[in-house]
């Protein structure tokens, strides 16, 4: 059934999720009213290009995803920096902080992800210390960097990393400070964490391994002064603070669907409210390795789950809750890639390849003749094969399986039929 | 006509004759093809490798309008091969050693060379033919020259040579669908109701509608209304028809689309489309007939056809006759016969037989024919005494001579339109009507002209060319398709294009007649349809094919 | 697969009218452009040195091994217990990879460019005939049990699409 | 869309070649891989097949969905294209890419087949078509493609 034409769509978020799932329900649906809510003031932009803005690659308005003459062109109403405080589901209506209450016949929660704050030290207030999330944070971080001057990114997950290389590319002094004893450990295993550590330091980042911060003071002429747990010093013009994230689901803290990990919804993205569907890094959707609930915070998981609970709230039946786990990370052209879950260790296979150069790297996780995870650093033009081997598009075959240990270098031919 | 069940069963051999059986009739291919896998032999004689000629176990492919002589051919060689029906002649027929006579001029080779097929494959479909229980069906492909009638003529002399007449399963079946079931709708009752006002009417002819308009005189026609029909677009001449159309008063249409009749008419009236009115569907070449339930309502302001014509009626004074009210389903009762059960003729589940005292299963059974001498006229005493009332070409023994307009009827106008045009029926539309389906129009794509390999290498053509037909009457603009299968010196261009289109064929032919009397300016006195003939020879014309300059 | 009936296609009989591609058009509602089922024509030589026509019908053939199925980047097409090739277009992405591996051209494609083909009217009652069985005038289109045809049947009808309504219809018997 | 014919390619590598000459790329980037796999063949003998890897301008393209700054966009003619300067370098459509079309050059910006639109446009066939010397390429619509097929199963039948 095809929802009324009266029926408002409302989107909360802006973000990958957001977008997709608006342009989405405008691919079936080209009447009913759309409306998307963001918290941030201004255009819609791509969270993920901060890094690519500070580092100078692209100007600041590379990053916007939606214009303006996008929403009114395909009559989307667009309502910028009015955060949903709270949600009414018997009546249907989602309360902003402005006072503006706006009613819905579906409502999409796509509000995304908040970095994690380390609730113990002092000093985190001081201007030079910012995460790297909003737009905000990356025009501080900018305007810092302008003329020089050394950075420390505390933390050494996704977001650390891609903000250690912006900043390193750009020529600065970047000291990595990571807690475990590597980097982008839930990615990467120790062979391609240690090629990516490599390839940063020829870049100019010091890595910093199992190391945590234990103060913070703020140095005459602004500089910051920071006190690591071994005992090192370091005095910096901008401390990156990235710990991971958690999901945004505070203003739903007095409805059913409160939940601290993330939205639980079901196959087809709907939560357990009728009408409310759940899409981006809150939503627990099954993991297509694992089975198990879990918010992915990933950009492509935000855009397939947008489109599918977009489609979904237009009135098609589309099952879309499987997320599979990928990161692509790139040093200049040497890059990195994690698709599903290579370090999962019961039951598993694992392969590993190294070329003589020690310049690249794979390892590829089998578990009860399924490919379940791989690890690809350096020659990576056959990346795009593996999510959908993953995903088991096509079947990993026993003769497919012995092809690809055989040639490991360009699975391609194996999946092509050749 | 015999009734398809019939054939399929009885038949030990047929020949299609000038139809297109996938183009007009698809409904009976069903039953020649059942009949075909039953074993039994298919011939189809027609100029073009038909869709129904790519089925057949024999193709005659004669030049266009050399059927006479095929037929003649094929009756010398059966009656020189003592394979005639010498009894069924003898009791049956009249004129059959006058017959003899004339045909012994075409012996196989000279048959041959004037129809340009091999003279064994002329023997054989003749030997074929005669010597088992045999069907010809006849289209309007040989009919549509002006020696068409003749054509017709012997091919029914054909099959009363051989017997194979009036026998279950044996027959030679002409596209008649007017005897049955004029009968059976008698219009007559209606037609002229008891001391009606009505003044004696003419009847003009349509296909000289432009020559006939100029000539009527006493009292001159002034308005016409189009209905059901293309007076524009299905007639030949165009030219001629549109001067006369510009000089009428009025010039009414009744269409839902925007066809060439409605962009002249003056006034267009919104026509109901068969969804929304009673109506009656016979059909040529069986004896089945549906009556036409509306299932919706007339939509907007259109009105039912009938509730037209009875408005019109009553405006000028006929109300006792158009009571309104009236609806269509009433009509039709007033037209059936009292005792036909109307409602199993509604019944969703199909079309009924029509009564068979209105349409014998196997006519002629009786061999008693209607004509002055009781029998079959190989040698036509009715013809001979029509010709002496009426001028024109009323040979009474079947005789060729070339078509008017062709190569060999005018070799003069042939060294400058060298290329035979014949148009046939449109395969995926009926003449000019759903030309405007989405649909159909993706299958058939724009307008085309079918030609032959050679003639297109000669003129340098290829295959997707945007091409003029033309002769000194007019052009038309199509894309070439050049076909392996088209005979050379041939041109296909389906009929029913619409003239807005630039690509009617009609816009080429000439308003001439086909049939044996000379109707002159075309209004026509003692008319008499079974003999007088008079149809259009669509196939009687002669163009030249240029590449089309670029625009 | 004893059984199973099958929709077959005899050239003997085709006349190449088209009433199947625009029954098969209403429907399913297809636009113009895509034929999920389409007439081809093609002109022969004939021993006797003339010309002739053969038509054909072409749709999808529902092969056993689908070289469509493999050869989909995402997944989008299946096969069903019924041997019924189906398409969901919420995965195709449109990429045509599946028409280059079809060797009867039958995955068509629609003004969104998405691929749809023949379902051999999976949305009808598994015994009724499919749109273009039941529109073909001259019975060139007819589905049966491959027993039930002659053998002469059989080899004049190379093309036969398995329209395995057998798991459809016994599955709950 | 570029069609492939596997039956004609023999690897000889002139499409790439071509590709890389007219939009000038540099080492590691182009518009078409040919990759080649070596196989026994029924009798023992070594065969080697070749298979092109050629953007497939998807109606739909997962990279399209997938840019995070709409760096990569369908035209009205269905032509996706990248724009350069837009392109931050991620690698989420390769990642996303079924075909892992997605080239980088060396700017880290991607780089993929658009079907030489110019070329296109000034009547002439894409350099790789043109390029090959085997005829192993060829520029075909979907609906062509298709028709090619059913005459081509046709006539196959007719000839039996």
């Amino acid at each position: 059934m095809r929802p009324e034409k009266k029926e408002r769509m409302l989107i909360l978020g802006a973000g990958a999720a957001g977008l997709s799932a608006a342009d989405a329900i405008r691919s079936v649906n080209p009447d009913s009213p759309v409306t998307i809510v963001s918290g941030e003031k201004g255009l819609p932009y791509a969270r993920m290009a901060l890094p690519y803005y500070i580092s100078g690659k692209i100007p600041v308005k590379g990053i916007f995803t939606g214009m303006r003459r996008d929403f009114s062109g395909r009559k989307i109403e667009y309502i910028p920096g009015d955060p949903a405080v709270g949600l009414d589901t018997h009546r249907q209506k989602v309360l902003l902080r402005s006072g503006l209450a706006l009613e819905y016949g579906k409502l999409l929660v796509a509000t995304g992800s908040v970095p994690e704050y380390p609730d113990m030290l002092a000093g985190l207030d001081a201007p030079g210390i910012c995460n790297l999330w909003t737009l905000k944070d990356a025009l501080q971080i900018k305007r810092r960097i302008e003329h020089g001057g050394a950075i420390a990114v505390w933390g050494a997950g996704f977001v650390a990393f891609m903000a250690a290389k912006a900043l390193a590319m750009h020529g600065r002094k970047v000291y990595l400070i990571c807690r475990a004893n590597r980097i982008l450990r839930r990615v990467l295993d120790e062979g391609a964490a240690g090629l990516m550590e490599h390839a940063l330091s020829e870049k100019g980042v010091v890595c910093l391994k199992d190391t945590n911060v234990e103060h913070i003071g703020v140095l005459k002429g602004g500089k910051k002064h920071i006190v690591l747990d071994g005992g090192r010093e370091l005095a910096v013009d901008v401390l990156i603070v990235a710990l991971g994230t958690r999901p945004n689901t505070g203003f739903l803290h007095e409805t059913p669907l409160a939940g601290k990990k993330g939205l639980e919804v079901d196959e087809y993205l709907g939560t357990r409210i009728p009408g409310i569907y759940a899409a981006g890094d809150l939503a627990l959707v099954r993991d297509c390795v694992t089975g198990e609930r879990i918010a992915h915070a990933l950009w492509s998981a935000a855009v397939r789950e947008g489109r599918g609970a977009g489609l979904n709230m237009a009135g098609d039946r589309h099952q879309c809750d499987l997320s599979l786990l990928m990161n692509v990370i790139d040093l200049g052209g040497y890059g990195a890639v994690s698709v599903g879950h290579p370090l999962l260790a019961n039951n598993t296979e694992v392969y590993q390849f190294a070329d003589k150069a020690g310049k690249a790297y794979r390892r590829l996780v089998f578990q009860d003749r399924r490919l379940i995870g791989a690890i690809i650093v350096g020659r990576c033009t056959d990346t795009g094969f593996f999510p959908a081997l993953i995903r088991g598009v096509p079947e990993l075959t026993q003769a497919r399986k012995q092809k690809i240990l055989r040639f490991p270098w360009n699975i391609a031919p194996a999946l092509l039929g050749l | 006509m015999q009734t398809v069940e019939i054939w399929t069963r009885h038949t030990e051999c047929i020949i299609i004759w000038g139809c297109n059986y996938s183009a007009a009739g698809i409904h009976h291919l069903r039953y020649i093809l059942e009949a075909k896998e039953r074993g039994v032999p298919v011939v189809v004689v027609d100029s073009y490798v038909t869709a129904v000629a790519s089925k057949a176990d024999i193709h005659l492919q004669p030049l266009p309008g050399t059927d006479t002589a095929l037929a003649l051919g094929m009756i010398n060689y059966l009656v020189s091969s003592k394979l005639h029906d010498r009894d069924f002649i003898e009791r049956h027929t009249h004129g059959f050693e006058e017959l003899r006579e004339a045909v012994k001029e075409w012996t196989l080779k000279r048959t041959a060379s004037v129809t340009g097929v091999p003279a064994d494959k002329i023997a054989r479909v003749a030997e074929l033919y005669a010597t088992r229980h045999s069907m010809i069906e006849c289209g309007y492909g040989h009919q549509r020259y002006t020696n068409g009638h003749q054509a017709q003529r012997a091919v029914s002399c054909l099959a009363a040579i051989t017997g194979n007449v009036g026998k279950p399963g044996a027959h030679c079946n002409f596209m008649e669908v007017g005897a049955a079931y004029t009968g059976f709708l008698n219009s007559a009752r209606v037609q002229s109701p008891a001391n009606a006002d009505i003044k004696k009417t003419r009847l003009i002819s349509i296909s000289h509608f432009g020559p006939a308009l100029r000539a009527a005189g006493n009292p001159p026609i002034r308005a016409v209304i189009s209905w059901r029909g293309a007076l524009i677009t299905q007639q030949p001449d165009v030219k001629g028809m549109l001067e006369a159309i510009r000089k009428l008063d009025l010039f009414v249409c009744l269409e839902q689309f925007m066809t060439d009749d409605a962009r002249w008419a003056d006034i267009v009236l919104p026509a109901c489309t068969m969804f929304e009115q009673w109506g009656i569907h016979p059909s040529y070449r069986h004896q089945y007939l549906q009556v036409q339930v509306p299932v919706i309502g007339p939509l907007y302001e259109s009105m039912p056809d009938i509730d037209f014509w009875c408005e019109l009626g009553r405006r000028m004074g006929y109300k006792k006759y158009f009571p309104k009210g009236k609806t269509g389903l009433d009509w039709l009762k007033e037209l059936l016969p009292r005792d036909f059960d109307i409602k199993q003729a509604m019944h969703p589940k199909g079309p009924v037989r029509m009564p068979e005292r209105f349409c014998l299963p196997v006519p002629h059974m009786s061999g008693r024919f209607s004509t002055p001498t009781g029998k079959i006229e190989l040698f036509s005493v009715m013809y001979e005494e029509r010709g002496k009332k009426f001028p024109g070409e009323w040979s009474p023994l079947p005789v060729y001579y070339p078509p008017v307009e062709s190569r060999a009827g005018d070799p003069k106008r042939a060294r400058k339109y060298p290329l035979h045009l014949t148009s046939q029926h449109p395969p995926y539309r009926t003449h000019s009507q759903f030309y405007t389906i989405p649909y159909i129009y993706e299958i058939d794509g724009p307008p085309w002209v079918g030609m032959s390999r050679a003639d297109a290498e000669a003129r340098g053509i290829k295959d997707g060319d945007r091409v003029r037909v033309y002769n000194d009457r007019g052009e038309a603009h199509c894309t070439a398709r050049v076909r392996e299968h088209i005979l050379k010196g041939v041109v296909e261009l389906d009929s029913g294009y619409y003239v807005s289109t630039g690509a009617n064929a009609n816009m080429l032919m000439s308003p001439r007649a086909a049939g044996p009397r000379d109707v002159g300016a075309g209004i026509m006195q003692e008319y008499d349809f079974q003999l007088d003939g008079h149809t259009i020879p669509y196939n009687d014309c002669l163009v030249e094919i240029g590449k089309a300059e670029e625009v | 697969m004893e059984g199973t009936r099958v929709l077959y296609f005899d050239m003997e009989r085709c006349v190449g009218c088209h009433a199947c591609e625009t029954a098969c058009k209403i429907e399913n509602n297809i636009s113009i452009g895509p034929k999920w089922i389409e007439v081809v024509q093609h002109d022969v030589l004939k021993d006797d040195g003339t010309w002739t026509m053969k038509f054909m019908p072409m749709n999808c053939r529902h092969c056993a091994k689908a070289p469509c199925i493999p050869a989909c980047p995402t997944g989008a097409i299946e096969q069903g217990a019924d041997r019924v090739v189906l398409v969901n277009s919420r995965l195709c992405i449109g990429c045509a990879e599946c028409l280059q591996a079809c060797p009867f051209g039958a995955p068509q494609f629609g003004p969104g460019g998405l691929m749809e083909k023949c379902t051999l009217c999976a949305h009808r009652d598994p015994e009724a005939p499919t749109a273009c069985e039941q529109f073909c005038p001259v019975g060139a289109i007819r589905s049966g049990r491959p027993q039930e045809l002659s053998s002469q049947k059989r080899k004049q009808c190379l093309f036969i699409a398995a329209a395995g309504v057998t798991a459809r219809s016994t599955g709950e018997a | 869309m570029i069609v492939f014919n596997p039956d004609r390619c023999v690897g000889c590598y002139a499409c790439q070649v071509a590709c890389k000459v007219e939009r000038g790329l540099p080492a590691g980037a182009c518009g078409i891989t040919v990759l080649s796999y070596e196989s026994l063949d029924g009798g023992g003998e070594r065969r080697v097949h070749y298979r092109a890897l050629l953007c497939h301008h998807c109606a739909d393209a997962p990279c399209v969905r997938i840019c995070p700054v709409r760096a990569v966009t369908r035209d009205k003619n269905g032509i996706i294209s990248v724009a350069s300067e837009k392109c931050i370098g991620c690698r989420l459509c390769s990642l996303s890419c079924p075909h892992s079309i997605p080239s980088f050059n060396d700017r880290q910006q991607m780089t993929k087949c658009n079907l030489c639109i110019e070329r296109i446009e000034a009547g002439l066939k894409p350099a790789c078509v043109a390029g090959c010397p085997v005829a192993a390429l060829e520029i075909e619509a979907p609906r062509e493609i298709s028709v090619r097929k059913r005459r081509g199963l046709l006539r196959k039948r007719c000839c039996l």
